[in-house]
């Protein structure tokens, strides 16, 4: 089955269709916005980078769910992250506490620990850093994580990472917190002094391009490294065929495997950008 | 009276526990949403579309939604019938449910090797052709477009096996009680209808297509009214069952394609939606048998009154 | 940079200020939206469809709502070209709006008729042919189904006037670019579409058709998509300019339909929903031309990027 | 124009969209409900018999309004009653104070106002009470009123009426209010002891049943009738003929009239029934 190349390990997802009430909403900046759900069983099954599928209760005419990642795990609830840039994300945002949403998951396959010598590094653009704080809650040691946006609005969950005691990156577009610039280069100058160096191992969910160019230079440096992608889904589940991603095999082939249930994880050096 | 209803229907020689299947192209080849609903529960299985050979189909974008449906440009993307049957049958053989394989070619000699190689695995109940194919031989406008070129490829594909041959109709077509009447004489064993209907968005940001492949097939509620009025002028111009889809979401969806006329009826894009739609569907028919007095579902077939 | 767009467009000599106008059916002759919108805004009327002699239309029901849109079966009740002169045209009169007539007959003399009776009436600037209707002389398939009956049509309509004449298609054709092609040369000014799609509701309590009709015809968002696609097939196939129509609710679908080719567009279904709607899309385009820093909305037109 | 055959008299509306604050929601009985509009501009044209096409807020997929008669009008304010019937009228039943509500009207032609001699006599069915209620509270003389339905819980605005001092009779089906029967049983009864008196016009709304037999009474002893029909609508102004009606016509011919505008109020002896 086209499962078998999901990378590193494999996992038979368990999933469950939960109708969840939700607990909390919270504001973050205009843009981002929390939602905490009651959900016990997709929620004793999670794991960082596994993903929901929600079905948006106050969204008209619609016939998609919405994939969102894991951003929080605590006993029974479920907390996602989430950005508001569309027709489905701005109804969840009218959403209110005590109402019901009904979710998917969870789906996919999370990302692989670390060897246990390595140092993880996390790389984080927007709202990409929810899969990767869940990740950075689970590891149980700190490691070094790289934050990008356009301003510093971008700029999520600093404290979590904080008090977990990582060495935290920031780079904005508009220089409004950290550097001034793109992830990528502040990324660039810290990688430079230890690219020689082995036991990193690289984590990495955001925007394509970010994505594209971490993917680069861990394989240049034979870090190993996974990234998490983000592509439109329809099914979620892997049978629609709407997502899927060109990944080298163990055989030398190319193959088009689906983001959704393959994914959205992948091992760096497998991935084909267009 | 309030007996539990019989639901079963025999479709050309397939035994069905009910007559809700899911779509094509909407449930994977089974494994997918096996975790989430008991396979054994429904009515068949039609499998993604399969060709002879692996195709990699479409780029991304494939999919995008619209109002009370979706587009998409998937491109058939499928591993072809080898890779089909050794890595997807023995999962669906385990279970007591009729799997009907969806095949499609871009020429009469592709549609023949399908078939060929199809009837040749074991645990295949029926092949639901895909004539909505552009014939890459005449211009790319597809086999099922019209009559001549639709019994071309039914015809050949008859030859090439024993098992119950579906062919499935596009919609946009001016007269489909002809072209139905045609695939029933070309040797075809059931009528699946409808296939998407030819479709398109773009993005006014950028005035690109949103698709890769610019154009795609609506499918979803909003398709609905069209499929009634297809399914039931098929119903009236041919002898042999009809299978009838395009917008199922909720029980009284299916109820109203079977009383147009169809035997069975399969649920695709509302899987995405709720991916227990298929067995709450099964159940909303029963109800609805019950409250109306109805000992069989085969009753409802084509019960229109008018 | 934010200067004000030039919004007009010359449509096969049809000069509207801006490109958007109601489109028949939906807006009956005029008067019925006058209260509420000042008619003097809009690009064009697009009267009801009207018939030589009166005509009484279908039985009640005629309308029912489905998801995303309406199912319809009014049967083109209307009074008839004579009737239509006497009581509308001198309201129509007082507007400065270009008044485009549609017209149907049931048979190619109707037709020929209908077409020679309007262009004796002051102040058409146009007429649409609706030749979606059945042809009751052959088995009452629509004369739009296929391309020789089309053409039949429109070259017997152009003898009769001098007027632009607008043929509008159906979409239920599996060849529309072939269809269109036949009708610019037949001698048609421009094209409009799409007409509704035809559907069919079924009331599962009683097993009955919902229209009197039986079969009705699909509007309203749900169609859109298809719209899309077909106006975009059109354009690709002739060069008379095509009005694009078909689940304009927002000035974005407006925009959708003009970048696949539209030169002009038509609101139906969403006229009912919200009466001031035409007026908003006129404001809507205006303002992407602005933000799109485009001057001229004629630019819009076919400018799809692959 | 075919406006012109609207009966007694024709009134050119003035008709308005106005986006309306909801002020107040009752709930009359699990099925009836009240709904109270600031909505000036419609409140200030509004007569009996004249309706409202209402844009439901919440209602997912909808394309069509709903026409609603006009219940009470006070000052800025305009009520309406309606009973719970479908989608559209739920997701009504679900709208709360403070939101908002698009509609049009006031729409078509009200009742014409009885001779000064005569005495008016309502017959209603179900919510069809709704638009005789506001007849007989700007009548400002009392008459005599029929009013029926399946139960008790059919028999709206009796408080209104006795308030202005109207003779009440009451049917329902079970018995459970009034007779046992129908409106029309009653009201046959009533009419057996006046029917060759003149001096009575009738105003009749409710189902399409009780129309029919109360316009072959009206008919049959030469009563004067103004009959309100209820047909389902798409424009609600006269552009779509959805709605259309057969009537005959002063010239005796036949026609097909639209009950949105040209109604939906039409006089007795007009009506075609199939
Ligand atoms: C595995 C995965 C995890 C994700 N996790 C998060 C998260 O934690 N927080 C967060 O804010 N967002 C996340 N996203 C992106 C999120 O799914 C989209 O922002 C969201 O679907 C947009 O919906 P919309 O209706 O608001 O946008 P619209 O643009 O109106 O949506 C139109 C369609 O496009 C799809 N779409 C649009 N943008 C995206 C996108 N970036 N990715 C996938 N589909 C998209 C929508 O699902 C919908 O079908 C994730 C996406 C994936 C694939
Ligand atoms: C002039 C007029 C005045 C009315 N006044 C009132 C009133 O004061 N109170 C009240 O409760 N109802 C009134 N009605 C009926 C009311 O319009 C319907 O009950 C309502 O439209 C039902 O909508 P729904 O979505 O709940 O029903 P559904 O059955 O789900 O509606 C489906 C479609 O049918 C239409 N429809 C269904 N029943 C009717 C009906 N009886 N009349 C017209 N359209 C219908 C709907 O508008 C909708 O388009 C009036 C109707 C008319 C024509
Ligand atoms: C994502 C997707 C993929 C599809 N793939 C196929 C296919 O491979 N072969 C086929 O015959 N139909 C395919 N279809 C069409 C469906 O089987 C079905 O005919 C159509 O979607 C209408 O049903 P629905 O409205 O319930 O989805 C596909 C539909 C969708 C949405
Ligand atoms: C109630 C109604 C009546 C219509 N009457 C006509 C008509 O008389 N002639 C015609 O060519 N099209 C008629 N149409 C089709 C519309 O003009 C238009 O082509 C179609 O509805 C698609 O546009 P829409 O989705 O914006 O409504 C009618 C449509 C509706 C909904
Ligand atoms: S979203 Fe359907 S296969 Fe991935
Ligand atoms: S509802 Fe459109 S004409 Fe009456």
């Amino acid at each position: 089955m086209l499962d078998r190349f999901a990378g590193k390990h494999h996992t038979v997802p368990v999933m469950n269709i939960e109708q969840a009430r939700i607990l909390r909403v919270e504001e973050l900046t205009t843009e981002y916005r929390t939602i905490v759900l009651d959900c016990p069983s997709i929620a004793a099954e999670a794991e960082p980078g596994q993903f929901v599928h929600l079905l948006i209760p106050n969204l008209q005419e619609a016939t998609l769910r919405r994939p969102f990642s894991i951003f929080k795990v605590d006993n029974q609830t479920l907390s996602l992250l989430y950005k508001i840039v569309g027709r489905g994300t701005h109804a969840m945002s009218l959403l209110e506490k005590g109402g019901m949403i009904n979710l998917m998951g969870p789906l996919g396959n999370g990302f692989p620990m670390p060897d246990k010598d390595a140092v993880p590094v996390l790389v984080a653009g927007g709202y990409g850093v929810a899969p990767l704080s869940f990740l950075a809650e689970r590891l149980g040691r700190p490691g070094t994580v790289f934050v990008g946006g356009a301003t510093s609005d971008d700029i999520l969950c600093m404290g979590e990472f904080e008090k977990l005691n990582w060495e935290i990156h920031i780079a904005t577009e508009n220089g409004s917190a950290g550097e001034k610039g793109l992830v990528t280069d502040i990324f660039d100058a810290w990688l430079e002094e230890r690219k020689n160096q082995g036991g990193h191992e690289i984590y990495a969910c955001g925007p394509d391009g970010m994505l594209k160019a971490i993917c680069e230079r861990a394989v240049k440096h034979g870090w190993r490294g996974w990234i998490s992608l983000d592509k439109h889904m329809g099914c979620g589940v892997g049978a629609c065929l709407a997502c899927v991603q060109k990944l080298k095999m163990d055989d030398g082939t190319v193959e088009r495997v689906r983001v959704c249930r393959d994914g959205p994880v992948f091992e760096a050096g497998r991935i084909i950008w267009n | 009276m309030n007996k539990i209803p019989d639901m079963s229907v025999d479709l050309c020689g397939i035994h069905m526990k009910n007559p809700v299947m899911v779509a094509s192209g909407t449930f994977g080849y089974g494994p997918e949403y096996a975790d989430l609903i008991d396979l054994n529960i429904l009515g068949a299985i039609v499998v993604k579309g399969i060709s002879a050979e692996p195709w990699a189909g479409n780029e991304l974008p494939r999919m995008v939604e619209v109002r009370s449906g979706l587009v998409n440009a998937i491109g058939l993307q499928n591993p072809g019938v080898r890779r089909f049957a050794l890595e997807y049958m023995p999962f669906l053989r385990r279970y007591d449910t009729p799997v009907i394989v969806n095949a499609w070619g871009r020429s009469v000699q592709e549609y023949e090797e399908v078939v060929a190689r199809l009837n040749d695995v074991e645990g295949i109940a029926g092949i639901e052709l895909n004539i909505s194919c552009p014939n890459i031989k005449e211009g790319g406008i597809s086999f099922g477009a019209n009559p001549e070129s639709a019994a071309k490829v039914i015809s050949a594909a008859r030859k090439r096996t024993s098992l119950p041959l579906i062919p499935k109709l596009p919609p946009s077509v001016s007269d489909i009680g002809a072209l139905a009447k045609v695939v029933e004489e070309s040797g075809a064993d059931a009528i699946s209808l409808i296939n998407t209907i030819p479709a398109m968005v773009i993005d006014v940001a950028t005035r690109r297509p949103v698709l890769a492949n610019i154009v795609g097939g609506l499918s979803g509620p909003a398709i609905h009214p069209v499929a009634v009025k297809l399914v039931w002028e098929t119903w009236k111009a041919v002898k042999i069952p009809v299978i009838g889809m395009g917008g199922i979401t909720v029980a009284l969806d299916a109820i109203e394609l079977m009383i147009a006329g169809a035997l069975a009826v399969a649920v695709g894009t509302a899987n995405f939606t709720d991916p227990s739609v298929s067995v709450k569907i099964i159940k909303g028919i029963e109800e609805y048998l019950k409250q109306q007095n109805m000992r069989c579902v085969r009753d409802l077939t084509g019960s229109l009154k008018n």
